[in-house]
């Protein structure tokens, strides 16, 4: 018999509530490591993807907390390296996309990841009111909220020069859909809550 | 007209101060076709079995009924006592007054009636019961062991040396097995060869051993005590009979450079060989697959030419032989996945990247570095390797979820040889969990920590790369917060799963044995009938019913050669007879029943008319295999199979004598 | 032929010469890549960070329209967006539920059957088996095939042979005469997501990358998705000053690598477009006849 | 209701459950007296079609119990009884017998306790649900002509 999901438990549980939102099983993990060992940003991150799942594995409050405030839920690359050679086929990164939603939702984000978090709100920004990139939006947008006013400054011209960088965006012509859906997506999730 | 007694015991006051034993009897006498009925202290005494045996013969009774305890308890006890007075022992049935009444009820008068109504059960019962004969099946002392590694010599030696004749078939040019392979083992380090040859020769000496190497089984049919084998003995090419063993052959083959299965691919070996020096028997077969005779039309022939004994033969036919044998162990052994198993360790291109067998061939000192540690690609001796544990078992993204339980131990022992060769070598050993659940298991590997220095890791490996000549290792270790640990390792040696035989679903398939979802074959209880298969008269031994040691394979082999002499010290099997059968007139020859039975007892029988044409097939059930279980029964659409003892009529007939008089109103 | 086609933003923009070689091996093989009218936005790493709705949703327009243009497949060479389009497919597929709730978003009826390829699956099917006889100038070149991660990964959604050590890329540039490397990097990441907001990681990543292709001697860099491209060859003055060493090899797009072999215009494929600059004796020095790449443009490095 | 003594019919076979039972007694654990057991070699011989004619002559409850799923004497017996089960109850729905009727259960030969818990619970259970009175309708049906040996087919 497994544990029932009730509200009770889901309030208590990050674990429970990554199986019943994403299906993966955080239990499955048995701590061998091997995400870890071959994860390209490990040295970076504050917990190793191992160690964050075994955090969850506790559920532990304070241990919880300290997932949902790390800087590892922001290095992650979704590079799926741990994922394809998980002996136990957890989907990590799966993982990590649902503790950034709920690291936001919590406003739990890691000091540290603020660029990181600055750049993806730019770029859906961008995408929200023109529908596709527009690298230039996109920079000055990021630019605006993380006030790295120089970053870039040695790249941006010669991407001028070769013809890779675009002066106008790209609109498209029902702009306005996209709008639409980033629009619906938020009714949806405010009814959930 | 049925003439029943009806023998109602107190059990002193287990029964009597519950029930009114007396008045059940009463009840008892008024029940339809009872003729005798009566209450007695202790049915089980001596005086209440001459009661019964007087009364059978008194009123000349054609059933009776025990309405006392269990018969789990005395079922057999009035059986023999009906016996004894001249009534079909099957013609005894018992109520269960005591364990199902007496005990879990309270004094009342509905537990009386309970009482009466059970006993009315079974007089319904046994009216319906048939005189029935148990069944006698002759017995076949000789045993058949496929596969000739440690567990197939254990048995076999064991079966012969309890006086009986064995058969042994062996698919390779020599029996051995993989412990032939080994250098040393654990736990106490001594050298494979010098303990398994003297059983190896012994084996091909025993008068009560009669020895197939280069053979396989290619059908079994019957079943206990009656089996016939065929099988198949492959063309050697080499008359044994004349042979003399002297090698001239294998030396002169100009093929020489064919993967030696027994240096497990590190070495070559020429077309015509003799697998290990030790090999049993000790004389050659030819390679059809690779010789030029037979590759190219009778090109080549060097060896005919060259031997002294002319015991080449190249017109040799595969040849089959059947034999009656009475029972069968299966010794089939085990597999070892290969390096290129494994993506994220490169797919098996990198040459220093072995398996553990492969090293069990490096450190041997027949192998082909005569004992010396030495990397594949060069030669060089390695100064830094590196033990990955768990290579593919434990580890359900590669299909194999359980633990190999033999590579812990192996690698320790690996890693220990080689400091003891390599002293100033540096070993690395990457481990989940170390698993040394055995005799001298867990110090072995305090040993190989603590005395040889060995460096263990805890963590699994993500990815193995070459650079430069080195493999670099990556891995991390979860004891030290999973800290990055890269090994730049000359060689690398991984603990691959053990797996099941690629042919063992076939070999399952000609033995009507099962097999579990790995393809190991399934003993027939994993506590209590660990050595036997569900299929009566075939056992199991050895590494064929999942990865073990040495040890465990032993006794195992022993375990399965005493069932089987306890099977052949008798002459004659007897089993109960509450088997099912066909009524062959109705059944429609759907074979549903087939495939539900547990014992693949059920056959296809065809039914023929006069000229011999199939008219159309039937079920039938062979009593030698049918337990009893009734599956079938409930199974038949058409109701073509019945069960003796638990017929369609009888348990019809005790429900229905429930319900009849409802609530036996009379009372 | 007509193909469906799902530029994605890059090769609008940084990856412009992605696009032109593309289009121009096509047009050798009478190909037409006709584009998704009015397609947006896959949404990136930056979607599915945030919200998995919308890393749905985004995608799945875009095969809605595909499917409305009634393309049963659509090339997505970008390797990022073909990964979400891809995610968003099969999960469309086999999720009737999120299928309804996405359609409720995105507002379009549809069924998912416009199936997203990857470049390599479109080389493969469309261009590999005629390339042979279409070869002009032999490539004599030795050449690293970088994969990245998101060709190859999750293994169990793409179902890649030999995810670990693929070899399609090699397979294909071995009948352009090219001599594929045996290196160890081909699929480790190059830190593409963090691209803008955490350069030094990136400098570290593709630094390595480009050192071992270097180590073994490899002419050419050649990679099948835009952020692999810019991460390899628009960062590389960052990546050099991180590693103090002055790496200058190439990063082609297998596309450019594919229409040199057929002949094609160095400026036509976008050659002139990299940041680290594709000499013009490159192709030549090996012997093997090629027009000039026009030196006008290029950071020195 | 309150005098209402149900008849309720076990089915078991003979190396679980009889044994179950059987180690009830020797531990002296008391349950009520309504149950009536049939012994079976196995819950796999146990033909569905017999449990209708137990209704039909009057049963108010049944229990059908055997070996836990991995421990079947037989192996499998009580796998392809589990599987019948599935196929006869969608019949008793159909035939308007109210499932509840019927209790399925895994009682081992080391549960004396747990028999004797489900002997209550089934005896409360039927206590509650009532008699069974519709067997007449069953014999309309066409249930009626089941006798031995002739028994309608049930897939
Ligand atoms: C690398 C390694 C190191 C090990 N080290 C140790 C150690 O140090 N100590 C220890 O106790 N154990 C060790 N073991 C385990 C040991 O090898 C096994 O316990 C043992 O070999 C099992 O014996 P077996 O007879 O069951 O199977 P096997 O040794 O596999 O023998 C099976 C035999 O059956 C034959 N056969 C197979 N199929 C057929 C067929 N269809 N018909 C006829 N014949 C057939 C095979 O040819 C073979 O001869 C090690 C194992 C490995 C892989
Ligand atoms: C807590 C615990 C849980 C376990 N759980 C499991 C499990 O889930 N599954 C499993 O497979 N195994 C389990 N086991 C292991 C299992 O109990 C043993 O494998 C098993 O009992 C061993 O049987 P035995 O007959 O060898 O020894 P024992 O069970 O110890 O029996 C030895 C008998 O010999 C008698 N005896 C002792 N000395 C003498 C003497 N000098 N003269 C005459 N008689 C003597 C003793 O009184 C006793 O009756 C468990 C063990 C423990 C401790
Ligand atoms: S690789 Fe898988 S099982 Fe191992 S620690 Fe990572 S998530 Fe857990
Ligand atoms: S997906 Fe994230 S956690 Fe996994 S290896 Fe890549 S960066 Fe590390
Ligand atoms: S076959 Fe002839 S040459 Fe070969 S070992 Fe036998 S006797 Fe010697
Ligand atoms: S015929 Fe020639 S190749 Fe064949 S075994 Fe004899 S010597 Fe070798
Ligand atoms: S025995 Fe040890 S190495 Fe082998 S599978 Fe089990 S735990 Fe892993
Ligand atoms: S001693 Fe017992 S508990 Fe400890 S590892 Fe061994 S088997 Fe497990
Ligand atoms: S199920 Fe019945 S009818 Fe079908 S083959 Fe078996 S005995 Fe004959
Ligand atoms: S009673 Fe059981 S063992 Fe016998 S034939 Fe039928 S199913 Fe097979």
């Amino acid at each position: 018999m497994h544990t029932e999901l009730n509200a009770e438990t889901l309030n208590l549980n990050l674990k429970h509530k990554i199986k019943k939102d994403t299906g993966e099983d955080i239990m499955l993990c048995y701590q061998c490591g091997k995400c870890t060992a071959g994860c390209p940003l490990n040295d970076e991150m504050d917990i190793s993807p191992n160690q964050l799942l075994r955090m969850l594995q506790t559920e532990i409050p304070d241990l919880e907390e300290k997932v949902l405030k790390s800087s590892t839920i922001w290095l992650c690359l979704s590079c799926e390296t741990c994922f394809s050679r998980c002996p136990k086929e957890v989907d990590l990164p799966k993982i990590m996309d649902y503790l950034r939603s709920e690291s936001m939702r919590q406003n739990s984000v890691n000091k540290k990841a603020s660029d990181i978090v600055a750049f993806h709100r730019s770029f859906l920004s961008t995408v929200k009111s023109v529908g596709r990139l527009y690298e230039i939006g996109l920079i000055a947008g990021y630019k605006a909220r993380t006030f790295h006013l120089l970053q870039d400054v040695n790249v941006a011209p010669t991407m001028l020069l070769n013809g890779k960088l675009k002066i106008k965006p790209p609109l498209i012509k029902n702009r306005s859909e996209i709008a639409k859906i980033f629009d619906r997506i938020k009714e949806l999730e405010e009814k959930e809550k | 007209m049925s003439r029943i007694g009806v023998f109602v015991c107190h059990c002193g006051e287990n029964i009597g101060a519950t029930v009114d034993c007396a008045e059940v009897a009463k009840m008892a006498k008024d029940f339809p076709g009872v003729a005798f009925s009566i209450d007695y202290k202790y049915m089980c005494s001596d005086p209440g079995q001459t009661l019964i045996k007087e009364a059978i013969k008194e009123h000349n009774l054609t059933g009776v009924v025990v309405a006392a305890c269990s018969p789990r308890m005395h079922e057999p006890t009035f059986r023999k006592v009906a016996a004894e007075a001249g009534l079909n022992p099957y013609l005894c049935e018992m109520a269960n007054l005591r364990e199902h009444c007496s005990w879990v009820h309270y004094k009342d008068k509905s537990t009386t009636l309970k009482a009466a109504e059970l006993v009315r059960m079974l007089v319904e019962k046994v009216k319906l019961n048939t005189p029935l004969y148990p069944i006698k099946v002759p017995v076949t002392k000789t045993a058949l062991v496929i596969g000739g590694g440690i567990a197939g010599i254990q048995t076999a030696l064991d079966i012969a040396n309890s006086g009986h004749k064995v058969i042994m078939v062996e698919k390779s040019p020599s029996i051995g097995g993989h412990m032939s392979q080994l250098s040393e083992t654990f736990p106490t380090l001594d050298c494979s060869q010098c303990i398994l040859t003297p059983r190896m020769v012994e084996v091909a000496q025993h008068p009560n051993i009669t020895l197939y190497t280069y053979a396989e089984l290619e059908s079994l049919d019957g079943f206990i005590g009656n089996f016939k084998a065929t099988i198949k003995l492959k063309a050697k090419s080499v008359d044994h009979s004349v042979c003399n063993g002297c090698g001239e052959c294998s030396a002169k083959c100009p093929i020489k450079k064919i993967p030696d299965e027994f240096n497990a691919g590190l070495g070559t070996r020429p077309a015509i060989y003799v697998p290990f020096p030790q090999a049993v028997p000790n004389k050659p077969v030819i390679d059809r697959d690779n010789c030029t005779y037979f590759r190219k039309n009778g090109k080549c022939g060097l060896c005919e030419k060259i031997c002294p004994t002319k015991a080449i033969d190249f017109s040799q036919k595969d040849e089959f032989i059947t034999v009656d044998v009475g029972a069968v162990v299966v010794t089939t052994g085990f597999d070892i996945k290969g390096t290129d198993f494994f993506p994220e360790y490169g797919y098996g291109k990198y040459k220093d990247i072995i398996t553990g067998l492969q090293f069990e061939r490096l450190a041997s000192a027949s192998g082909p570095t005569l004992g010396e540690i030495r990397r594949p690609s060069d030669g060089k001796i390695p100064q830094n390797i590196v033990f990955i544990s768990c290579a593919g078992s434990r580890d359900p993204a590669k299909g194999i979820d359980y633990c190999s339980k033999i590579c812990c131990m192996y690698l320790a022992k690996h890693a220990m040889l080689y400091k003891h060769k390599v002293h100033s070598g540096k070993a690395s050993v990457f481990y989940m969990d170390i698993r040394a659940g055995g005799k001298t298991y867990e110090e072995f590997v305090r040993r190989a920590i603590e005395e040889d220095e060995v460096n263990y890791v805890r963590g699994r490996v993500s990815r193995i790369y070459e650079k430069d000549g080195k493999l670099i290792v990556k891995g991390v270790d979860t004891l030290l917060n999973s800290y990055p640990v890269e090994i730049e390792a000359d060689m690398v040696v991984l603990g691959t799963a053990g797996i099941a035989n690629p042919e063992s679903e076939s070999l399952a398939q000609k033995l009507h044995i099962s097999y579990d979802q790995y393809h190991f074959f399934a003993e027939a209880h994993p506590k209590l009938r660990p050595v036997e298969t569900n299929t009566a008269g075939i056992m199991l031994a050895g590494a064929c019913q999942f990865p073990k040691d040495i040890p465990d394979s032993v006794s195992q082999a022993s375990g399965a050669a005493s069932k089987v002499s306890a099977l052949f010290s008798q002459n004659e099997l007897t089993r109960d007879p509450l088997i099912a059968f066909v009524n062959k007139n109705t059944c429609v020859g759907c074979f549903m029943c087939q495939s539900v039975c547990p014992y693949l007892a059920i056959e296809k029988e065809k039914i023929k008319a006069k000229d011999g044409s199939v008219i159309r097939e039937v079920a039938k059930i062979n009593p030698g295999l049918c337990q009893g279980c009734g599956t079938c029964v409930a199974l038949c659409r058409s109701k073509s199979i019945d069960i003796n003892g638990y017929s369609h009529k009888q348990v019809y007939a005790e429900v229905m004598s429930l319900f009849n008089e409802r609530s036996l109103e009379y009372v | 032929m007509k193909i469906g086609f799902y530029p994605g933003c890059s090769l609008e923009g940084t990856a412009r010469e992605y696009n032109e070689s593309l289009k121009e091996i096509s047009k050798v093989f009478k190909i037409e890549l006709e584009e998704i009218i009015d397609w947006n936005c896959c949404g990136a790493t930056a979607a599915h960070s945030l919200n998995k709705d919308l890393a749905l949703a985004l995608p799945a327009r875009s095969l809605a329209l595909a499917e409305k243009q009634g393309f049963n497949e659509i090339v997505v060479p970008c390797a990022a967006c073909y990964s979400r389009l891809f995610t968003a497919y099969s999960e469309l597929n086999s999720e009737p539920e999120k299928l309804e709730k996405i359609k409720e978003i995105i507002q379009i009826d549809f069924k998912v059957t416009s199936k997203p390829i990857n470049v390599l699956e479109f080389i493969n099917k469309y261009i590999k088996p005629d390339l042979k006889d279409k070869i002009k100038n032999k490539i004599n070149l030795n050449i690293a095939c970088y994969y990245g991660c998101l060709l190859v990964r999750p293994p169990k959604l793409l179902a890649v042979e030999r995810y670990e050590d693929p070899m399609i890329m090699e397979e294909i540039i071995k009948i352009t005469g090219a001599k594929p490397l045996d290196w160890a990097f081909k699929t480790e990441c190059c830190g593409a997501g963090l691209s803008v907001s955490k350069t030094d990681v990136v400098n570290k990543l593709s630094g390595k990358i480009i050192d071992d292709a270097i180590n073994r001697k490899a002419d050419i860099i050649i990679v099948a998705c835009p952020m692999c491209q810019s991460n390899l060859d628009m960062r590389r003055k960052s990546i050099n000053t991180y590693l103090n060493k002055k790496l200058d090899i190439p990063v082609l797009f297998i596309t450019q690598l594919i229409g040199k072999a057929l002949g094609l215009d160095s400026n036509k494929l976008g050659l002139q477009r990299h940041f680290v600059k594709v000499s013009p004796e490159l192709f030549m020095q090996k012997g093997i006849s090629s027009d000039s790449v026009s030196n006008k443009i290029g950071v020195e490095v | 209701m309150s005098d209402f003594e149900p008849k309720i019919i076990a089915f078991v076979c003979n190396w679980c459950t009889y044994a179950g039972a059987d180690l009830a007694g020797t531990s002296r654990i008391k349950y009520a007296h309504n149950i009536r057991i049939v012994r079976f070699p196995c819950t796999g011989r146990i033909d569905f079609m017999l449990l209708l004619k137990a209704f039909q002559s009057g049963a108010d409850g049944i229990i059908v119990s055997g070996c836990h799923p991995a421990d079947c004497h037989y192996t499998a017996g009580n796998y392809h009884a589990r599987r019948r089960w599935i196929v006869f109850q969608n019949l008793l729905n159909f035939l308007g017998i109210d499932t509840r009727r019927i209790t399925f259960s895994w009682v081992s030969a080391a549960e004396g306790a747990k028999w004797g818990h489900l002997v209550n619970e089934v005896v409360d259970n039927i206590k509650k649900i009532g008699p069974y009175t519709e067997y007449a309708k069953l014999g309309k049906i066409g249930i009626g002509s089941i006798s031995e040996g002739n028994y309608a087919r049930i897939e």
